[in-house]
C-alpha cells in the first residue's frame, strides 16, 4: 500500500509542474506592467528599470518560472504589489479558513447527500424518493452564492439565528458563523451526491451478487449497508474528490457573500487591484490544495476497491 | 496435399500483442492449408487465441510475422490499395450478432455498404444496389419486408443473417466464420448453420470456422486443427480427430464434452490446473503443467506438429510416429 | 421416493413497458430426495423466473406471482412470512447463479463471503465458521489459503467452486443451479459438473439443475422437464426424455444439434422463432412452429397427458386429437 | 426477443426515432426544452428589437437611471421591483437573457469541439497520441474549472469575450475525456472491424461509423456543461469579472442586491430564481436526453 501512495505522490509532481506553469504563463499574460503598477504612474523610466531587474522581470518567462518555482518550494511566494507584505504570510492566514469552508461543505454534502441517497434508492418511486429528487434538482440548479443570499435572508435577517457575514471568534462563534457559508458551498454537492448516491444504489441492486446475497437469506438491513453500500460507494468517492474542486471554486463565491476571511475573497480583491503575486500565490495554493484532496481520494479509492490494490501489487499502474 | 486446388496457406504466422503484464503470444508459428470449397474448423478454449489467428489472416490485426498466402500470393505484402481490393475475397462473420451491425444502419444498408465502399456500384446506382440487396436477403433468408428495419428491431438468428448477407456480398470465395452461432439457441444455432452449408454447396465457399463447440465442428468441418495457448496442437480430419484423438489436451477436451444420451459416459480425461494465458512463453510444450502424462522433455524441448497417419498431425513428444 | 420440492401451479409474469410477460403458465414439478431434476429449455423459456420463483426472490414490482403453491417437504414456501422464507434461503435451499463473473461482491473477500451464509444460519462462533469456511474451500479443491483474496483474483472456474462452496456451506436439502457452467469452457464444465456430483452424493443433496444443454442434462440428471413459453411442454425420466420423446418441440432440439457419436450431414431444425412472451399464441403455445399443427392446436390448449407413469407430455398428438402420419409420410 | 414480431408489420423506427419517443414521453424533459427554447426566444426577439429600434428601448427600460425609482418593491408597475438605481429588474433580466445563454451555449459548443477533436484522436489511435493528450489534460483537470476561469479573467481582464474564454477552457479537458471514452467504446465493436473487413477508411469509419455511434453522451454532457457554464457565468458576473455594468446580466444584477439584502429583497430573490429555472430546465432536458438515448441507464 505505501509503494502505491508513493507512487500516486511521484505521479503528482508533473501534473503540479504543468498546472502551474499554466496559471504563471496566463498571469504573465496580464496586461500593465508590474515596475509601473508598484510604483505608481508617475515614476522615472529609470526606476522602473531598476524596479524590473531587482523583480527579475528582465528574464525569460522560463528563468522567471524556475525561480517562482525554487521560491515556492522554499515557501516563498513573493511580496503583494499594493502593500508590501509577504504573499505566503497573508496566504498562511485565509488558507486554513477556506480549508475549514470547503471542507465543511463537504461534510454538509456527504452526510446528507449519502443518506438522502441510499434511502431514496430503497424506496424508489416512493413519496420520499419524488420529493428528494425535486430538491435536489432545485438546489444543483442554483447557483451557490444566491443560495448564501437566501439563507442570508431567511436565517439572519428573518430569524436572526445565525450571522450575516465574518468569521466568529472561540469555538462556538466560529462554528456558528460557519453554518450558513458550509450550506451555501455545500449545497450543490449535496445534491449531486444524493443523486449519484441514489442511481449507484440502484445499479448495484441489479447486479448479480446481490440475487447471491439474497438467496444466502441474509436480512435485507446486511445487504443492504453491507453488499450493496460498499459497492455503491465507489463510484461516488471518485464524484466527491473531484467536487472538491468545485468547492473551492464555490468557496471564492461564498466568502464573498458572507465576507469570509478566506483564499477566495482574498483573490478577488487581489484581481480588481491588479496584484499579481498575490493572485498567482492564491491560485497556485489552491491547485496544490487540489492535487493533495484528490491524491487523498485516490488512496481511498484503492482502500475501498481490492481490484485497484491488486492490480497495483501486480505492478501495473492503474490510470 | 497438393493436388486438391489449395487456397490459402498459412505459413509460421504469429500475432503478438504488449500488454502491462509482458508479450501475449496470442497466436505462435501457426501454419496451414485450405482447400477450395473445404471448411477447416478452429477449435479451443477461451484466450487460445482462435479469434486472433482468424483476424490476422484478414489483416484485421496486422500479424507480427509469417505468410498468409491467398491464391499463390502473400497478401501480407500488400499495400492499402491491393489489400483493399482483396478485401471482396475474403470476408468474415462475426459471433456476437448484436455487437456485429451498425444500430445505425437499416438491413439494406449494413448489406450495400460493402457495395459502395469496394466501388461495386457507385451510391448514386439505387436500383441496381437495391436489387442486389434483395437478392442477398433473398438468399439468407431474410423476408424483404424487413428491409428498413434496423437491427434493433430483430432477433438474434434474423441479425446473424444479415452479417451472413454482409459478408457474401462482394461474392468472396474464402470467408473466416467466427464462433457465428455460439450467441444463438440450439433451434435458431440449426438453422444459421444448414444456411451456411447451403451456401457453401451453392457457391463453393471456402470457410475457416472458429468455435469452442466441439459437435458443431465435427458437423462442418473438413479438417479441423486444435489450438492451445496460440499453437495448433493437432490437425486431423473428423472422424481421426474424434475416433482417435492423440493429444492430450484434445482427448481432454473431447471427453469433456457432455454427450447427450444418458447410456453414453465418457471417461474423462483429467486436465491439472486452469487455463493460463500465453504471456512471456518459455521454451517447452505449453501443455506441459497440465498434462497427466508429462515427462522432463516436454518442460525444455519445443514442439511442432508432425504426421503420425496420413492427415493426422498432432504436436506431442509423447506420441512417436 | 418421497418429493422434496413440489411446485405446484406456478404462474408468474412481469409487467413491462411493452406489455405483460407471461414467463411462467401454470408449471409444476417436482424434485425428489436426493435426485437431480434437470430444467431444459432456450433463452426466455423461463427457467431463471422459475429458478428465483422457488426461492421467493421474484423482483416485485416489476414481477406478479399470479398462482401457485411451493411445497417444500410439504410446507407451503408461498404462505411463509419474509423473516421464515430467510430461514429457508441459504440453509434448506440454495442456489448457484449463471455467471460466475458477477455473481460474488467484489468488495468481499470469498471467505467473508462464504463465511457469512454459516453465520447467519448456524449457531456457531465466527472462529468456528471460518474453520468451515476453510474446509469449504478444500472440499471444492481451493486452497483455504486463499480465503483471504478477493473474486477477481480467481479464475471463472475457482469463482464457479467457491460458490458452490457457498452454497453448499450449510448442507442445504435442495440445490438450485442456474445454468451453472454455460459461462465456462468445456473443460472447466466437466470439472465444475464432476465436483457438484460429488458433493451432491456425498451430502445426499437434491439438485434441480437448469439448462439448455441436453448433454449436461444425459450426463447428470435422473428426471427432467422441457420447458417451452413458460410451459412444462413434456418430464419424465431422463430415459423418458432422450429414449422415448414424444413431444414435437423436444425431438426438435434433439434434432437442432449436432450429433458427436453419428454422422449426420444435415441438421433438422425447429422452424420460426420463439413466440413474443408479450403475446403468446392462443391454444398450443408451440403450434406456430410445430409441423403437425392441426385447428385444435391452434384453438384449443393441450392438457398434461400421461405416457407412463412418470412420464407425461403436453400434446394433442399423445391425446390422439392429431396424427403424426399424414405429415411423416409426405 | 419480445420485438422481433410486433415491429414486422409495423413502420420500422430509426434509433433516433426511438430516442424522439422516449423523450416526449418524459413530461419534465420536455418542459426543460420549452423552456428553454422560449429563453432562446426571448433572447432573439430582444436582439432583433434593439436591432430595429437602434437602441433605444434598452437605452430607454434597461440601462437608464431613474433614482426616483430606486429599489422600489415589486408592483403593477415594476413587476420585478427596481434596483439601486431605479431601473427595471423586469426588463434588465428579459434583456439579460441573452448573456447567460449565448455565452454559455457558445462556450461549450467551443469546449465540445476543441475537447471532442482531442478526445476522438486520444480515443481513435491510442497508445502514443493518447498517452500524450490525456497527460496534457490531466495538467489541466488538476487546476478547479473556477480556479481556472477567475486566474484567466484576472489575467485577461474582465469583458465578455474573456469570460467566454474562461468559461471554456477549463471544459475542454472534460469533453476531451468524455469524448475519448465514448470512442474508446465504439471503436472496438465488431461493426467497425466489418467496415474494415471491406476496405473501409479511417474517414469513413471515424466520421460514418464511430461518431454517429458516440455521440450519445457527448450531447448530454454539452446540455449538462451548458446548464453548469450558465451557473459560472452567474458567478463570475457576480464577483465582478464578468459582463461588466451597466450590462444587464442575470449575476451581475444581484451584484449589488448583498448590499441591499435589508432594504430590497427582490434583487437578491428575482434574477437568482430566473437562473435556478434556466439551469434546471436545461438539467431536466439533459436527464430526459440521457434516459432517452440510452434506456438501459434509466432507473
Amino acid at each position: 500500500m505505501s509503494k502505491y501512495i508513493i507512487k500516486r505522490f511521484l505521479m503528482l509532481i508533473p501534473v503540479l509542474l504543468g498546472a502551474t506553469f499554466f496559471v504563471f504563463c496566463i498571469m504573465d499574460m496580464s496586461p500593465g506592467d508590474p515596475a509601473v503598477i508598484i510604483l505608481g504612474p508617475d515614476a522615472s523610466p529609470e526606476n522602473i528599470a531598476d524596479l524590473k531587474v531587482e523583480l527579475g522581470l528582465d528574464k525569460p518567462l522560463m528563468v522567471r518560472y524556475f525561480n517562482f518555482i525554487g521560491n515556492l518550494i522554499k515557501g516563498d511566494l513573493g511580496t503583494s504589489y499594493k502593500n508590501n507584505i509577504s504573499v505566503m504570510d497573508q496566504i498562511r492566514d485565509k488558507l486554513p479558513n477556506t480549508f475549514l469552508l470547503a471542507l465543511s461543505g463537504m461534510l454538509v454534502a456527504v452526510v446528507v447527500g449519502i443518506p438522502v441517497g441510499i434511502i431514496s434508492a430503497k424506496k424508489q418511486y416512493s413519496v420520499f424518493d419524488n420529493v428528494t429528487m425535486v430538491v435536489t434538482l432545485i438546489l444543483a440548479a442554483s447557483p451557490a452564492f444566491w443560495l448564501g443570499l437566501m439563507l442570508v435572508l431567511l436565517f439572519s435577517l428573518n430569524l436572526g439565528w445565525f450571522p450575516s457575514s465574518g468569521m466568529g471568534s472561540g469555538f462556538g462563534g466560529v462554528i456558528k458563523s460557519l453554518i450558513l457559508p458550509a450550506i451555501t458551498v455545500g449545497s450543490n454537492t449535496a445534491a449531486l451526491v444524493a443523486r449519484m448516491t441514489r442511481s449507484s444504489m440502484l445499479e448495484v441492486i441489479r447486479q448479480d451478487y446481490i440475487d447471491t446475497a439474497r438467496a444466502k437469506g441474509l436480512k435485507e438491513s446486511v445487504i443492504t449497508y453491507k453488499h450493496m453500500l460498499k459497492n455503491a460507494l465507489i463510484p461516488i468517492i471518485t464524484v466527491v474528490g473531484l467536487q472538491f474542486g468545485v468547492l473551492l471554486g464555490g468557496s471564492v463565491m461564498t466568502e464573498t457573500v458572507f465576507s469570509w476571511p478566506g483564499v477566495g475573497r482574498f483573490v478577488v480583491e487581489a484581481i480588481k487591484t491588479k496584484d499579481i503575486p498575490s493572485v498567482l500565490g492564491s491560485v497556485v495554493v489552491l491547485c496544490i490544495l487540489f492535487s493533495f484532496v484528490n491524491l487523498f481520494v485516490d488512496i481511498l479509492y484503492a482502500y475501498v476497491d481490492p481490484r485497484i490494490k491488486s492490480q497495483y501489487k501486480a505492478g501495473r499502474s492503474s490510470k | 496435399m497438393k493436388n486438391k486446388n489449395e487456397i490459402l496457406c498459412i505459413n509460421h504466422l504469429k500475432k503478438y500483442f504488449s500488454t502491462p503484464k509482458g508479450i501475449l503470444h496470442a497466436v505462435d508459428d501457426v501454419s496451414f492449408v485450405i482447400n477450395s470449397n473445404e471448411t477447416l474448423g478452429v477449435v479451443g478454449e477461451s484466450g487460445c487465441g482462435k479469434s486472433t489467428l482468424g483476424r490476422s489472416i484478414l489483416r484485421l490485426n496486422e500479424p507480427t510475422s509469417g505468410e498468409v498466402i491467398f491464391k499463390g500470393e502473400n497478401i501480407l505484402q500488400y499495400n492499402k490499395e491491393k489489400m483493399k481490393k482483396m478485401r471482396s475475397k475474403m470476408q468474415i462473420i462475426f459471433q456476437d450478432p448484436y455487437a456485429s451491425l451498425n444500430p445505425r444502419m437499416t438491413v439494406s444498408q449494413a448489406i450495400s455498404a460493402p457495395l459502395t465502399i469496394q466501388g461495386v456500384y457507385k451510391s448514386s446506382e439505387k436500383e441496381k444496389i437495391e436489387k442486389k440487396v434483395s437478392e442477398m436477403m433473398d438468399l439468407v433468408g431474410l423476408a424483404s419486408r424487413l428491409k428498413n428495419t434496423y437491427p434493433h428491431e430483430l432477433d438474434g438468428g434474423r441479425r446473424q443473417r444479415i452479417g451472413v448477407a454482409r459478408a457474401l456480398v462482394l461474392n468472396p470465395e474464402f470467408i473466416v466464420c467466427d464462433e457465428p452461432v455460439s450467441a444463438l439457441d440450439v433451434s435458431i444455432q440449426a438453422q444459421v448453420l444448414n444456411l451456411m452449408q447451403d451456401l457453401q454447396e451453392q457457391f463453393g465457399f471456402t470457410y475457416l470456422f472458429i468455435t469452442h463447440n466441439l459437435s458443431v465442428v465435427k458437423h462442418l468441418s473438413d479438417n479441423i486443427v486444435v489450438m492451445y495457448l496460440g499453437q495448433l496442437v493437432e490437425k486431423a480430419t473428423p472422424s481421426q480427430l474424434f475416433k482417435n484423438p492423440l493429444h492430450p489436451y484434445t482427448k481432454a477436451l473431447l471427453s469433456a464434452i457432455p454427450v447427450p444420451d444418458p447410456d453414453l459416459k465418457m471417461d474423462r480425461v483429467k486436465l491439472k490446473g486452469e487455463l493460463k494465458s500465453p504471456i512471456n512463453v518459455k521454451p517447452g510444450c505449453r501443455f506441459t503443467k497440465r498434462c497427466v502424462y508429462a515427462q522432463p522433455e516436454c518442460e525444455n524441448k519445443d514442439v511442432s506438429l508432425k504426421e503420425i497417419e496420413p492427415g493426422h498431425f498432432v504436436a506431442c513428444h509423447l506420441v512417436k510416429g | 421416493m418421497t418429493k422434496l420440492l413440489e411446485v405446484k401451479n406456478l404462474t408468474i409474469c412481469y409487467k413491462t413497458d411493452l406489455g405483460v410477460v407471461n414467463a411462467l403458465n401454470d408449471v409444476s414439478i417436482s424434485v425428489e430426495e436426493g435426485k437431480t431434476f434437470g430444467l431444459v429449455g432456450e433463452t426466455g423459456a423461463g427457467k431463471t423466473t422459475l429458478a428465483k420463483g422457488i426461492m421467493r426472490l421474484t423482483p416485485i414490482p416489476p414481477g406478479d406471482v399470479k398462482s401457485g403453491q411451493i411445497l417444500y417437504n410439504g410446507k407451503d414456501l408461498m404462505k411463509l412470512e419474509e423473516a421464515e422464507i430467510r430461514k429457508i434461503r441459504g440453509k434448506h435451499i440454495s442456489m448457484i447463479f449463471q455467471d460466475p463473473m458477477t455473481s460474488l461482491n467484489p468488495v468481499m473477500t470469498v471467505g467473508d463471503q462464504i463465511a457469512e451464509v454459516v453465520i447467519n444460519h448456524e449457531n456457531i462462533s465466527v472462529k468456528d465458521a471460518y474453520v468451515k469456511t476453510n474446509e469449504m474451500l478444500e472440499l471444492v479443491e481451493i486452497p483455504s489459503e486463499r480465503s483471504s483474496e478477493y473474486p477477481h483474483q480467481f479464475s471463472g472456474g475457482m469463482k464457479q467452486r467457491v460458490i458452490i462452496a457457498m452454497a453448499l456451506a450449510c448442507n442445504p436439502k435442495l440445490l438450485i443451479a442456474d445454468e451453472p457452467t454455460t459461462a465456462l469452457d468445456v473443460t472447466i464444465q466437466a470439472q465444475v459438473l464432476e465436483m457438484m456430483k460429488e458433493l451432491k452424493n456425498k451430502f445426499n443433496t437434491s439438485v434441480l439443475l437448469i439448462t439448455h444443454d441436453l448433454g449436461v442434462v444425459a450426463q447428470n440428471c435422473d428426471d427432467v422437464a422441457v420447458i417451452y413459453a413458460g410451459e412444462v411442454v413434456e418430464s419424465g425420466t431422463v430415459r423418458d426424455i432422450f429414449k422415448n420423446m414424444k413431444h414435437p418441440y423436444t425431438e426438435g432440439l434433439f434434432a437442432s444439434i449436432p450429433n458427436i457419436a453419428e454422422d449426420v450431414r444435415r441438421l433438422k431444425p425447429i422452424d420460426g422463432l420463439m413466440p413474443d412472451p408479450t403475446s403468446l399464441p392462443k391454444g398450443c403455445k408451440f403450434h406456430t412452429r410445430c409441423k403437425y399443427a392441426q385447428d385444435v392446436c391452434r384453438n384449443e390448449h393441450p392438457k398434461m397427458t400421461l405416457v407412463n407413469d412418470r412420464h407425461i407430455v403436453r400434446c394433442f398428438i399423445q391425446e390422439n386429437l392429431v396424427s403424426r402420419r399424414d405429415i411423416d409420410e409426405k | 426477443m419480445s420485438n422481433i414480431t410486433k415491429h414486422d408489420s409495423e413502420k420500422s423506427r430509426s434509433l433516433w426515432q426511438d430516442v424522439a419517443r422516449r423523450f416526449v414521453n418524459n413530461k419534465l424533459a420536455v418542459c426543460g426544452l420549452i423552456f428553454f427554447v422560449l429563453l432562446i426566444l426571448i433572447s432573439i426577439s430582444t436582439i432583433m428589437i434593439d436591432i430595429i429600434t437602434d437602441n433605444s428601448i434598452y437605452n430607454e427600460y434597461v440601462v437608464k437611471q431613474n433614482l426616483a425609482e430606486k429599489l422600489a418593491k415589486p408592483s403593477l408597475e415594476h413587476i420585478f421591483g427596481c434596483d439601486e438605481f431605479g431601473r427595471s429588474i423586469f426588463f434588465r433580466m428579459v434583456w439579460g437573457t441573452r448573456y447567460s445563454l449565448f455565452i454559455g451555449i457558445i462556450a461549450i459548443f467551443i469546449a465540445t469541439v476543441i475537447g471532442g477533436f482531442l478526445g476522438g484522436i486520444a480515443g481513435y489511435y491510442g497508445g502514443k497520441i493518447d498517452n500524450v493528450i490525456m497527460r496534457v489534460m490531466d495538467v489541466f483537470l488538476a487546476i478547479p474549472s473556477m480556479v481556472m476561469a477567475i486566474a484567466l479573467v484576472a489575467a485577461l481582464g474582465a469583458s465578455t469575450f474573456n469570460l467566454l474564454l474562461s468559461i471554456a477552457i477549463p471544459q475542454i479537458p472534460r469533453f476531451a475525456r468524455i469524448v475519448r471514452v465514448s470512442v474508446m467504446s465504439v471503436k472496438d465493436m465488431e461493426f467497425i472491424e466489418a467496415a474494415k473487413a471491406v476496405g473501409a477508411k479511417d474517414k469513413l469509419i471515424i466520421f460514418g461509423y464511430i461518431l454517429p455511434n458516440a455521440m450519445a453522451p457527448i450531447i448530454v454532457q454539452a446540455t449538462l456543461g451548458t446548464a453548469n457554464a450558465i451557473l459560472a457565468i452567474a458567478g463570475l458576473s457576480y464577483l465582478g469579472l464578468g459582463v461588466q455594468p451597466p450590462t444587464p446580466e442575470w449575476g451581475s444584477i444581484l451584484t449589488s442586491a448583498r448590499m441591499y439584502i435589508r432594504d430590497a429583497w427582490h434583487i437578491s430573490v428575482i434574477p437568482g430564481i430566473g437562473i435556478m429555472l434556466t439551469v434546471l430546465s436545461l438539467n431536466l432536458f439533459g436527464d430526459g436526453l440521457r434516459d432517452a438515448l440510452d434506456p438501459k441507464l434509466k432507473n
